[in-house]
Order: structure tokens, then C-alpha cells, then sequence
């Protein structure tokens, strides 16, 4: 098998997916094409992520990662969340198959588009 | 963890047992080189030739046709570029739908300065004659188009593709490497000039081609050296190997029509299974004629490898796409070419049965497969959205 | 009639039985295409890399700087093809006593355009490296001399020959199917850049070819497909070959020195013996430094076919010349390079010891050799000349 | 094994071979480049083969089809000795591989130049 126990784990038994109805932020971001699409929903109080799902189609690795991503940063300030980077995600699960990096960037970057969203909701 | 539900015979087979039986005596006592001198060497040198006969007799060939080289991949190639490389330049045509070992050198051959045309294939994965009538060329000097689909299984109408190309003077090549031991594939009514096998897809060992060239023809060799294969493919004879596939070739001969007809009926069963019990997926190359053991669908909305993974847990070994792109991040060229979305092509998965296969890998694979497809869905902003 | 007495280890080896059992498994049970998802073709794969590993560390390579192929033809030709076909001309280098693999690629090559020097040996079958100095141009692309000859054993003065190659800012490649597994062969210390290797010489499977290539260094491939073998040779992985020639590399560098010691011994007494016996032979290849279980004599005034046939009728597997020689009418190109008659390359015979040799086996050809000599020159119009 | 049984019996159990003293014809064929060289005697005693003998540098089909023509020839009239051909030779030997096929042509030929050789040697 190419995945870490770890990666398996958190995708056969991810529990953080699904949609946050009003969420404050959502980030939307990869794309069929490239075989990886991963929405982030958050919900927002007071500059605490109270809640974080996520909705992704693609393969273990960005199932993987989307799950560990959403442990990561409920309970955590914006800014804290904003930190967290592709590299702690995936040293979080024990590493993934080169191939498969992208799919953490995905995460990561899923996360500062919810969060820019939530940032330019609360501007307007 | 052990995956005991093997549903993947498109990738490869299990060697029979009967020929292991067969391939043992080969390497450690039978091991002789059988261009040697002695006795050992020449009775080692008839199991070759007793095995070329098994083989060629189930092609419709002679065993004076038939080569043996180191993989289907090299067959391919010995096909192409040995036609096309006698020749500074030429045009030759392909489809969008063959195996890398037949794109990949039409490509290079392009990259090196011949002229490649690439047919498009329908929505269930057949090319047009129409459409080779029109692609050939006065100097189109081969056309090469494969049997059957590894991925989707669409048997082509070879016969008839065939004759176009000899109508315009050029020879034609077909990559037999799934069909042969699924379906009849016979040289002669077909008419083709170069056929490519791979042992192990039809229960022999990894590691052995198979190059059907039909008297008279002339193919440059890829590989130079000592007179084996009559020059066109040199280096010791892989002498195990060879009479595994002769045998292989005879319980083929014996068990096909019998496997062939149990492996179609449990695969409709299975897609009408499938059908009923998940929504929202497409059947790709649901067309007859196709190989009896293919079954190749798109679950909507999810990715293929997730799925594979999933019903990995639960002991079930199959395929997204081919084998050999597995790992690789691109979808599907094949589903692409039958006119999938990204999103469905990367969401295919294919499921095919074989020699070995019992009713029991495909109740499992039911009891699991609805279940998979639906906490994937679960997760997938695609379904979601469907819904709302 | 069984011929129990086996003395051609240089034309193949028998697979070592601990060989054989580390690949059944990999038939009908661990059968499964290692490029496939499920966690046994993960499990295939670790094997392979293994099997790699082991290869490698026995040629003292890198794991990632060894490929599989076909067989050692095959090996042989990509090297050479691999690089020169990288231009549409240049220079290439090789020895008069190369084995056909090398000799007829590069002749290939030279009908196709490319410049060839054949350098040729002394009397005992070496290069002479001031040949190859002088032989070399600005153009000069590669030099492929071989590690040692299968029909007379001479070993190559690999390391020089290589640093000659560089100096003149070409690539090296050696031939070293008949080194492997006899003597030490090291890629590091004698700096080579491509190295060619055969399973089934060294107790391994046939059909399976291994090529090291220098880090950084790149060739064309022959064949193009999938991406198996990082692109340089595509198509399903022969997995139970490869864990074979894995296990093979391990018994290698177990028991080598203490099979070569044993081995020189006995063919050392047997050229004794035979010239004590024997009256007006030659040893061909007489030099140090020489492959220990390699023995090539030239029985003046007779042929070398019909030796082997009267020994072969006391049960004795010998050769003349190379095995893929021995039914062409043509004298061996190496013993007419080391500057020996017609008659007398005619009239060779090669004696090569392996593993599993006993004393027996030697004593067997000490009782029938000479009377078989003796007889046929009584046949001999040359020999009846001799004493009259 | 590549011969007949015929072939390898005519092989090893040969006994024509050698020299005739002050033979009456002598033909020798072949050359050793070709890995053949084939020489011919025979005793002739009114136009009658008394005695044939070969004496053989070559493979085991030369030797078997030089063995073969002598027996062939002993006891037969010159002009019938110049009848035997390289396929009646082939034949007695139940055949020959097609690429050892030469070495019964050089039997005959061998055979035509010791007559030759005694036709020339009378003439004289
Ligand atoms: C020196 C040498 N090179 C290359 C080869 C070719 O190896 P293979 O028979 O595996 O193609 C052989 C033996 O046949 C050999 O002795
Ligand atoms: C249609 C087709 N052609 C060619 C090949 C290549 O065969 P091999 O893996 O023996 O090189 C395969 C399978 O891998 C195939 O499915």
C-alpha cells in the first residue's frame, strides 16, 4: 500500500465532512480536471474556528488531508489556523507518497480561501 | 489484511498451476541452452517448438509465424517500429484508445519524424472504418488498432479495419493482449498482418511476449545479436517461460468457451446488480461486442482511487483505469476518449472476472460497493450538490 | 542416452533450486501486477526493490542505477543504441571479440551510419589500451569492450579502458554477462558507466537482463509503453524472474570465492592434464588474467562438432565456440581474432566448470577425451600428414 | 540432437577411413576456411572400386557422408560410382539438416575428383 497507517486511518474513519449551514467562511478550491476538489466550510466566533468540515472528491490523500486539516484548526484562532501549513498537515499523518504532496497543498490552501472568505464577508 | 476477492484480470492473471506444473522441470534440471550442442539442448529446443505450435494453432497461425519476445509491450513495439523504421518517413494511424505500449511508440515515432494520425472513438469506445477510410494516405504504412480494450473491453471490428488498410496498401497491427483467451482471435479470418500477445493475460507467466508476423513480411528488429527468433529477437530463449505459455495456450483451447460463458453471465449480473442498487453511474463501453469479463463504470462524483481503497479494507483487489496508470495522476485517457468529464473519468472503475473467479467475489464485492460509493458520496461537494 | 556430465556453465547456468523456490510463490499466489493499488501488488514491488537492492549492492551500484530488461542481448543493446541513437551520427568503439550482442549492434549501427572501430586482440584475447587510446576521436560517443569473453574467459583491463574512454570525454559500457558471478565486478572501482548483466549466467532465471546505468546518465529506450522501469523499459515487471535473480545475487556473494577458488583448481588440473594427455593443442586464451572456470582448447587436425558429438555419446555437454554458434558453419570470430587457423578455430572446444561441477565430471572427460582426439584423427587428412 | 540415428551410427561406427597406398585415384575437396576438408582414395582394378577410403577434417556430417559414398562406391563400376549423388547419399543417411546439406555435395564431388584423378592418371 502507498499510505502511511496514519493517512488510511484518518480517511477511513474521518468524521469532519459535510456541510456548516451559514458558514462563515468557504473556501472552494482545486479543480476535476486534475482529479482533486475540496471545499472548506467554517464556522467563526469571536476569531475562533468553533467548527470546520469539508467536502472533497479525490483520491485517499486529499480525503486524508482535508480530515486532518479540519483537526487542526477547530478550537484555533484564524491567525493560528492561517499557520497552519501543507507541511504540518502532512507531517500530522506521517508523510505522504511524492505523487501525493499536491494534495496537502490543496488542504492548506483550502483553508486561507475559507478564511479570506470569512475575512472579506465580515469587511463588507 | 489479506485481499482474497480478486476482481483484477485485466491487469494480470494468476499463472495456472498446471503450468508452473509444466515451467518447474525447466529451470533447474531441463535448464539447458537449447542452442547447444547436445541432446539435453535439442529436446529442450522441441519443448519450444511443440509450445510455438500450441500457441500459433490458437492465433489461426502457422508456428513459423510466431516470435517470441520479452513482454506484449515489446511486441507492440517490434510491430511498429519494425514496419515503420524501414523507412526514413510514413504515416501511420492508430487510435485514441490503444494501450501505452502502442501510443507511446506511435509518439515517439512522431517526436522522431513520422506522421501519426490518431482515430477518435465513439461514446462506447469503438473506432469508425469510416474514419480510417478517410485517415489513410498513400504512404500510411501502417495502421495499428487493438482488439480489445484493456480498460472498457470494446472489441473492435478488426476484420473490416483490416481490409481497409490492405485496400490502401498498408499493413495492419493489432494488439491482441486482452482478447486473446477472453474471446476467439484468429489471424487468418481477420486478416491481419502483425498480432501481439501477452502471456501473462492469459494465465502464463509475466515477462513473455508474443509477436504474430505473417510469412513473407519483413520487420526490423529492435534488438541485435545471435539468430534466435530468426534474428528478429536475439538473446538465450526464455525456455520456462516459453513452455508455460504453450501450455497456457492449450488450457485456453480446452476451457475458453466454457469460462467465457459463466464469466459473461455473472458480469451482466453483476452490472444489473450494480445498476439496481447504485444510482447516478454510467456503464463505459456498454456496448456489445465486448470482451465477456469487463465491466467498467463510473460512479458518479467520486474518485477512483478512494474507492479502491475502500474496498481494499474489505479484501477486494480491482483496478481504476489500467493497471499501469494506477498511480499516475491523469484520468483515463481511454474514458476521455469515449467523451467522460474529468470528474467521471476519475471516478471509473473497472472490474474484471477470470478463470479463477467464484460467485463469492462478486456477492462480496456487492455487499460492499453500495456502501462505498455512498459514504464517498458522503463526502464528495459534488453529490451534495446534486441533491440540493 | 543422459548426458549427466555438464561442462557449459558459459552457456547457461541451472537455476539454483533455492532460486527456484524463492520465485513459485510469485506464479499463482503472489502473481499480482506490482503497478496495481492493492497492497499485495504494493507487497510484489517491495520485492522487487529487494531484488534491486541485492543485484545492485553485487555490482556495487546503486539501487536506482539497476534496470531490468529482457535479457542480456537486450541489456547489451540498450546501452549501446540507448546512447548513440541520441545523435544521427558520432563514433563508436568496440573489440573484434566481443559477443554478438555488442558486435552485431554496433555493426547495425554502422550500416545506419554511425562510424565504427572494431580494435582488435592480442594472441591471448586482450585490448590492448594504447589501441583504444589511439582509436579514440572528438566524435567518439562510446566504447564498449566486454568484461570477459565467454569462449576463452580473457578478462578485460576494464578500469584503464574506461578512463580512456572518459579522458576523451566518451561514455564506457561493458559486457560483464559472463564476469558476473565468476569474478568480482565492481562499478565504482572501474568506473564504468553502463554495465550489462544476464540472469540465467549466474544460477538466475532465463529471460531476464539487468542494466546498470551511471546515475545522471541517459539512454534512449528501445521500447516505449507504460512507465515501468522509470521509462527505460516498459511492461508488467517479470516479477518472478526478478525476485530470482535476487536471491541468485545473494547466493552470489555468499559463495563465490569459495566456488571460484575451488573451480580454478580443477580447471587448472584439467589443462594439465589434458596437455599431458593430449599431444599438439593449443589453450586459447592462455593468460592471466582469465575467468577461473573457463577452459578453451583447440584440438589440432579435427573439428570441434564432431568432438563434442563422440563425448556426447559418454553423456559429456560441452561446446564449441559460443552455444549460439555452435550450428553456424562459421568458426569462432574470437578464436580467428586471437589469430588462430581456420582449422584450428574449427577444431575448439570450450570447457566451462559452474556450481554444481564435481570432480567426476572432469575425470568422465579425462577418460573419453583423448581416445576421442585420437580417433578422429585418425579420420584426419591433416593429422595422417603430420606424421608422414 | 540434430542427425538421424542413420547419420550417427554412420558417425561413430565409421571404418572406411584412412589412406590407400599408391591409391589409383585421389580426390581431395573442401577447405578447412569452410570447416570441411574431404580426401579421397580408391583402388581400381578394371574399371571395378576395389577399395575406397576417406580420410575427413569436419563435422559429423561429413564424416558421416564421406563414411556413407565409401560404401556406397566399394565394389561398383567407376561410371556407376559416378551416379551416386549427394542425394542418394542424404538419403541412405535418412537425411541431413538443411544447413549441413553441403556436406554431402562434397562427398560426390569428392568421389567425381578421385575418378577424375584416375581417368587423368590412365590417360597419361
Ligand atoms: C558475453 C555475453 N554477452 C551477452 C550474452 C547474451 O545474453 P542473453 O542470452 O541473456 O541474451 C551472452 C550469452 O548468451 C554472453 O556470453
Ligand atoms: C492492451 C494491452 N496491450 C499491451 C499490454 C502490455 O503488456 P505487457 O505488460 O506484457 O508489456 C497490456 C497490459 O499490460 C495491455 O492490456
Amino acid at each position: 500500500m502507498l499510505y502511511s497507517k496514519k493517512v488510511m486511518e484518518q480517511f477511513q474513519k474521518t468524521e469532519d465532512y459535510g456541510r456548516i449551514e451559514n458558514a462563515d467562511g468557504i473556501g472552494k478550491v482545486g479543480n476535476a480536471r486534475c482529479g482533486d476538489v475540496m471545499w472548506i466550510y467554517l464556522k467563526i466566533d469571536n476569531g475562533i474556528i468553533t467548527d470546520a468540515k469539508y467536502e472533497t472528491f479525490g483520491c485517499v490523500a486529499a480525503i486524508a488531508t482535508s480530515s486532518m486539516a479540519m483537526k487542526m484548526i477547530k478550537g484555533r484562532r484564524v491567525e493560528e489556523a492561517l499557520e497552519v501549513s501543507n507541511k504540518a498537515v502532512t507531517e500530522a499523518l506521517d508523510g505522504l507518497p511524492p505523487e501525493k504532496m499536491h494534495c496537502s497543498v490543496l488542504a492548506e490552501e483550502g483553508i486561507k480561501a475559507a478564511i479570506e472568505d470569512y475575512l472579506n464577508k465580515r469587511s463588507t | 489484511m489479506k485481499t482474497q476477492y480478486y476482481l483484477d484480470y485485466n491487469a494480470t492473471t494468476p499463472v495456472d498451476p498446471r503450468v508452473v506444473e509444466r515451467m518447474i522441470p525447466f529451470f533447474s534440471e531441463r535448464f539447458h541452452n537449447p542452442s547447444s550442442f547436445y541432446h539435453q539442448a535439442g529436446e529442450v529446443m522441441e519443448e519450444l517448438d511443440a509450445a510455438r505450435v500450441e500457441l500459433a494453432r490458437l492465433a489461426g497461425a502457422n508456428a513459423d509465424e510466431l516470435f517470441f519476445c520479452g513482454n506484449g509491450t515489446e511486441s507492440d513495439n517490434l510491430a511498429i517500429f519494425g514496419t515503420m523504421l524501414q523507412d526514413k518517413k510514413g504515416h501511420l494511424i492508430t487510435s485514441a484508445i490503444e494501450h501505452a505500449a502502442v501510443l507511446n511508440s506511435c509518439r515517439q515515432l512522431q517526436k522522431d519524424g513520422y506522421d501519426l494520425t490518431i482515430l477518435p472513438v465513439d461514446g462506447h469506445g469503438f473506432v469508425d472504418p469510416d474514419d480510417l477510410r478517410k485517415a489513410m494516405r498513400k504512404d500510411t504504412r501502417l495502421v495499428s488498432i487493438m482488439w480489445a480494450n484493456n480498460e472498457i473491453g470494446s472489441i473492435q471490428p478488426v476484420a473490416e479495419l483490416a481490409r481497409i488498410a490492405h485496400e490502401h496498401g498498408a499493413l495492419f497491427h493489432s494488439d491482441a493482449v486482452q482478447a486473446m483467451g477472453k474471446i476467439p482471435v484468429d489471424v487468418q479470418s481477420a486478416d491481419v498482418d502483425f498480432l501481439s500477445l501477452s502471456a501473462h493475460k492469459m494465465y502464463g507467466p509475466k515477462g513473455l511476449g508474443l509477436l504474430f508476423k505473417r510469412r513473407g513480411l519483413h520487420l526490423r528488429p529492435l534488438v541485435f545479436g545471435g539468430g534466435h527468433e530468426k534474428g528478429l529477437r536475439p538473446g538465450t530463449e526464455n525456455t520456462a517461460a516459453i513452455v508455460g505459455a504453450g501450455e497456457a495456450a492449450r488450457l485456453v483451447s480446452t476451457h475458453m468457451r466454457e469460462e467465457t460463458e459463466r464469466v459473461r453471465l455473472w458480469r451482466d449480473d453483476l452490472q444489473t446488480r450494480i445498476e439496481e442498487k447504485i444510482p447516478d453511474i454510467l456503464i463505459n463501453g456498454d456496448r456489445e461486442p465486448r470482451l465477456p469479463n469487463t465491466l467498467n463504470i463510473s460512479i458518479r462524483h467520486i474518485e477512483g482511487e478512494s474507492i479502491l481503497a475502500l474496498l481494499e479494507t474489505h479484501g477486494l483487489a480491482l483496478s481504476s483505469g489500467s493497471a499501469c496508470s494506477s498511480k499516475s495522476l491523469d484520468p483515463s485517457h481511454v474514458l476521455l476518449a469515449l467523451g467522460r468529464s474529468h470528474e467521471d473519468a476519475h471516478g471509473s472503475l473497472r472490474i474484471s472476472l477470470g478463470r479463477f473467479t467464484r460467485r463469492e467475489d462478486l456477492d462480496h464485492l456487492m455487499t460492499h460497493l453500495p456502501s462505498t460509493a455512498e459514504r464517498l458520496r458522503m463526502i464528495s461537494p459534488f453529490w451534495q450538490n446534486r441533491e440540493s
